[in-house]
């Protein structure tokens, strides 16, 4: 359950939009079923008090689509980011991606979301999802009804959550949590402790289910070059269906790469990816290395700093140490 | 009708593809099921259905269409089409059929596309009646009766047998090989199970969505509706719901040099990227709003228009579930469809 | 083991021919390796070129049906294929296939009328097909005017044929015009749909209208404007194409195809599409 | 039936300034590194995009080296810097992945290091000889 309701924020939501601070609001709304939403932006406040949800299931971050929409609308947006959203947001306007000024950040505590695809693997033939405190009543064609406690169905990254700390924010509700000591880096360890043939192996098997539908890519808000490189006929890497294994590895090591030291871990793609492969391990992967190596970083945790792979210090290690690194342990 | 065991049905699939290639939905360690090729130990998926359909079996992803050879001034075209074997397709739910009859009508339709056609010619479709649809399909909005006869041969599974009955010759001759394995049957259990699904059919969340206000001739009622704004608003501009989709066909066509020569090969793409209608001179679809809006319109009327009224969405839910942003073309149809102008 | 033919798979063409038309504009004559016309087309019809490791692409064919011996092909520089073919020399091979679209109705609608075929800069090339071959079976058509606009003298396409065969044909009325003032060019000065409307036609005549989108807007708002019906004009369409045969799904306007039931377009059946193109 | 003796694909990204020139000075003391080493000079090492490296492998290369002027040596005073952080990111993320870590390496090689240059090459080119064939990242349609 969350800790502050749907009546919190459509309140602060209509109060903004009623004095004039803000012109649009940025939300969600209901999905086709009750365990989805959808980033909506409402500008109408009858509109915002019908369809505005705020639950278990506002998972998507909605701090890329306010380079969109500030460059379309006039006015300010008031938008409502979860903590790790924020570090999105931050990262964002580290690289200049919409004005500061355009935007009235509401801040939500988050306890975690809840993962749809976790509640399907439970319950088959969803009817409807009541949240019931720290439960959902989930309607099933085959079940009855059924209970399911919401801290079984957390998203993944929800359970590794590095911080319940907002980045950023112009007004807060409720209260503010704090830097999470997260375990986040395990898994990227564990996939290290393989040895290589096991490494490559678990790889092919993930990488080969991509389908190269870009919903990594274009969800995620690192993403934000105009045209792309896998995009971009005279890139000589353009495609847009992965031809085989080599492709499909392309795709997800540049795309890595190029979002490395500018992703927050903010886990969108491996949320959004429908063949369910766990593109965070590659991001947090690079994390893991920056943090180890040139001392730990946090994208977006502030404003204006300076990426690792935009910055150097005159005894980094040799690329040969790094890969190393990982053998005596 | 005829019957077996379920208990017989590993040693069944095995006796099929051992004589031909077989395709079957298997379950992944990812709680999902997909079209894999037979392999000793592999199970026929109970799942709903598959993450993908057997669209890739016909049109995949990639494939190579031609190869050049060039030097100097000279090129060579060489045909690398191969001999097609006979293959099976084994449990395609009867939305994933219709699905094929779409694509058929674009492929098979003069000029005939050879290499899809090579593939169809090529394929017997056991098709597995669904008893167990789940919130996501809508079927019967498309006039899809998932518990009837379709494809070559269709199956019913019930708690202990499974049940065959021939749609086609080649069914007729498909089953006639499988005899050692199939019992006479009467079609009771099957009569009693399509009454059940037809019960819980009744019962899902998007049983009432109708298709009636769309088809042929209604470009000008749905094109410049007001609300393809807010339905496009959050659209990623991803290719999820096309890549998932059994039906959307549009392919790019792409040169790839490989050192020593060219291939000339085709992908899938898909009306959601920006680049997909971009020329030399601009693009006819700036913003995602239009290219949202040709997807949903090319499905529920553009293609109706040039095919005799049928619809190139068969309600299997795939788009419903993979959507990172939860829009789709039931949300689509609701909010369009409600006020036709 | 052979296989059908498969629209898909081209086969080889060879450049016999590069004229220099304009600045940027050159007109390429193709015949297969042992010297043929590729194959037989009407007229408005188009072809794919392509050249291996840099694309394909859809272009009309510019020479007439009648013209039994080669295709000629009058291509703007503007992306990667035309770059490439406006430095490929005599004897390079590409590969071609077609035809695609449907043509105009030459022998049907347009016979026994005059015609009146208004174009502007490269949107010539389309219809130069049509204009040679209604001058080949010059009897079957009444009058024929064309009106042909462009930025500067130089970047007129088929100047020294239009001097030499159209001008001197008879019952052949050519009107040029060029957008700015220039030396050494004493024909009209100003922009087409203007200049269609100082000369002034019947409006019994069928019209053929190809050029830039904005050429044609304005030339087709000015002869409504003159009392033309737009069942009489007719135009052709370019959009992005891969396959050409109306299965890659891109080039659609609303539910028809410009591969396949294009290009050419009646301008009331332009009016029914959405407004997408 | 003979057996073909595999020589590996290497190809070497030198910076202009520093490698390149360190090359030539091999060459010059008639030093011996073996000819499958192809040399593509750049004009700094953090030219090399990490792009280049995988389209190498793509192409056929079973090893991939990049070498450039010694840090601090840089003609463009900071360049290799960039190159170290991005080139050890790239090869920890190939070694995740589970490709052989000797395929890829980076070594500074100055302008007056002829002999370090054929002695790294002879070196890179019999590890990834004892590696074999590259087929991890592999694109099977540039095999001839």
């Amino acid at each position: 359950m969350q800790s502050v309701t749907r009546q919190d924020l459509l309140d602060t939501a209509l109060e903004k939009l009623a004095d004039g601070t803000v012109s649009h609001v940025l939300g969600w709304s209901r999905g086709t079923f009750d365990y989805e939403a959808t980033p909506t932006l409402f500008s109408d406040p009858d509109t915002l008090r019908t369809a505005f949800v705020w639950n278990d299931f506002c998972g998507a971050n909605l701090s890329k689509y306010l380079i969109k929409h500030t460059r379309r609308l006039e006015g300010r947006l008031l938008v409502f980011l979860k903590p790790c959203d924020t570090y999105s947001f931050n990262q964002l306007l580290t690289e200049h991606r919409f004005e500061r000024e355009r935007v009235f950040v509401v801040g939500v505590p988050c306890n975690g979301m809840a993962d749809p695809r976790k509640l399907k693997a439970q319950a088959d033939g969803i009817l409807s999802v009541t949240a019931e405190g720290d439960t959902l009543s989930v309607e099933t064609l085959y079940d009855g009804t059924r209970t399911l406690a919401v801290a079984d169905l957390l998203e993944e990254r929800c359970l590794t959550c590095k911080s319940r700390r907002h980045a950023a924010y112009d007004l807060l509700l409720g209260e503010e949590g704090e830097v999470q000591d997260s375990a986040r880096f395990d898994e990227v360890a564990a996939i290290e402790a393989m040895s290589p043939d096991e490494r490559f192996a678990f790889w092919q098997k993930e990488l080969s289910r991509c389908i190269r539908c870009n919903a990594c890519r274009d969800v995620c808000p690192a993403c934000t070059c105009e045209q792309c490189v896998f995009g971009n006929p005279s890139s000589g890497v353009e495609n847009k269906a992965a031809s085989n294994e080599f492709e499909e590895k392309l795709f997800h090591i540049i795309r890595a790469l190029h979002v490395a030291g500018r992703c927050t871990d903010c886990g969108e793609c491996s949320r959004v990816c429908p063949q369910g492969i766990p593109l965070h391990l590659l991001n947090r992967k690079f994390i893991k290395e920056i943090n180890e190596n040139y001392g730990v970083y946090q994208a977006g945790a502030e404003v204006g700093t300076r990426a690792p792979l935009v910055d150097f210090t005159l005894d980094d290690p040799e690329a040969e140490t790094v890969v190393r690194r990982g053998d005596d342990a | 009708m005829r019957k077996c065991a379920l208990s017989v049905m590993p040693d069944l699939l095995r006796a099929v593809a051992e004589a031909t290639p077989l395709y079957l939905p298997v379950d992944t360690d990812k709680g999902d099921a997909l079209f894999t090729r037979w392999f000793e130990g592999a199970d026929w998926s109970g799942a709903c259905n598959t993450a993908r359909g057997p669209k890739d079996l016909f049109f995949p992803q990639t494939e190579d269409l031609v190869a050049f050879k060039t030097a100097g001034k000279t090129v060579e075209v060489l045909d690398i089409r191969r001999e097609q074997e006979d293959f099976v397709v084994f449990g395609v739910r009867p939305c994933d059929v219709k699905a094929i009859e779409v694509l058929d009508r674009v492929f098979l339709s003069e000029p005939v596309d050879s290499f899809y056609a090579a593939r169809r010619n090529h394929a017997l479709i056991v098709t597995a009646a669904c008893s167990r649809p789940t919130e996501t399909c809508f079927c019967g909005t498309f006039g899809i009766d998932p518990t009837a006869l379709c494809g070559d041969v269709t199956v019913w599974k019930t708690e202990d047998h499974v049940y065959w009955q021939a749609a086609t010759e080649q069914g007729e001759r498909f089953l006639a090989a499988l005899d050692g394995f199939l019992e006479d049957a009467d079609d009771t259990a099957v009569t009693a199970q399509r009454a059940q699904t037809a019960a819980l059919l009744s019962r899902l969340p998007l049983h009432s969505l109708r298709a009636d206000a769309f088809g042929g001739g209604k470009t000008e009622a749905f094109f410049d509706h007001p609300a393809w704004d807010t339905l496009s608003q959050s659209c990623l501009g991803c290719g999820t719901c096309t890549f998932v989709c059994p039906t959307c066909q549009c392919y790019d066509i792409k040169d790839f040099d490989t050192g020593h020569g060219v291939v000339r090969y085709r992908c899938w793409d898909s009306c959601m990227y920006s680049d997909f209608t971009k020329m030399a001179h601009g693009n006819p679809r700036l913003t995602q709003k239009e290219r949202f809006r040709q997807r949903f319109m090319h499905k529920l009327v553009y293609y109706p228009e040039n095919n005799d009224g049928l619809f190139s969405c068969v309600g299997c839910g795939r788009c419903l579930a993979k959507c990172p942003i939860s829009m789709n073309i039931a949300t689509v149809m609701n909010t369009l469809g409600g006020d036709a102008r | 083991m052979s296989f059908q033919p498969d629209s898909l798979i081209p086969q080889v063409g060879v450049i016999t021919d590069v004229r220099i038309d304009t600045p940027d504009i050159k007109t390429f004559r193709v015949v297969t390796p042992d010297g043929k016309k590729a194959f037989d087309h009407r007229p408005g019809q188009c072809a794919m070129l392509s050249v291996p490791g840099v694309g394909e692409a859809m272009f009309s064919i510019t020479s007439s049906p009648t013209n039994t011996e080669y295709m000629e092909f009058s291509i703007k520089k503007c992306g990667c294929v035309t770059d490439w073919l406006h430095q490929a020399e005599v004897g390079q091979q590409i590969t071609i296939r077609g035809p695609y679209g449907n043509p105009f109705p030459v022998d049907d609608v347009f016979a026994g009328r005059d015609l009146l075929f208004i174009a502007g800069g490269v949107g010539l090339a389309p219809l130069r097909s049509v204009i040679n071959y209604c001058r080949h079976y010059r009897d079957r058509y009444g009058k024929i005017d064309i009106v042909y606009g462009s930025r500067s003298k130089a970047d007129l396409l088929d100047y020294d044929e239009i001097l030499t065969d159209w001008e001197t044909d008879s019952g052949v009325n050519v009107h040029l015009t060029i957008d700015r003032e220039e030396v050494g060019w004493s024909g009209h000065v100003g922009f087409v749909p203007s200049f269609v409307k100082e000369l002034g036609f019947a409006t019994d005549k069928t019209v053929v209208l190809c050029g830039p989108p904005v050429m044609i807007k304005f030339t087709l708002e000015e002869l409504i404007a003159m009392g033309f019906d737009k069942t009489s004009v007719y135009t052709t369409l370019e959009l992005r194409m891969k396959c050409g045969i109306g299965k890659c799904g891109r080039c659609n306007v609303g539910s028809k195809y410009v591969c396949k039931d294009g290009p050419v377009f009646r301008c009331d059946e332009l009016d029914e599409l959405p407004d997408e193109y | 039936m003979q057996v073909k003796e595999f020589k590996p694909l290497i190809v070497a990204f030198c910076c202009n300034w520093c490698s390149y020139a360190g090359a030539d000075l091999a060459g010059n003391n008639r030093l011996n590194y073996p000819a499958e080493v192809k040399i593509i000079r750049v004009p700094c090492s953090c030219r090399v995009n990490p792009t280049f490296i995988l389209r190498a492998f793509q192409r056929g290369a079973d090893g991939v080296i990049l070498c450039g002027c010694h840090p601090g040596d840089c003609h463009y005073t900071s360049g290799n810097y960039y190159t170290r952080r991005r080139m050890a990111m790239l090869f920890s993320m190939l070694d995740y992945l589970g490709i052989e870590r000797e395929r890829t390496r980076v070594e500074w090689v100055s302008a007056a290091e002829g002999a370090k240059f054929a002695a790294t090459m002879n070196d890179f080119v019999q590890t990834v000889t004892a590696l074999g064939e590259n087929k991890r990242l592999e694109d099977l349609r540039c095999k001839a």
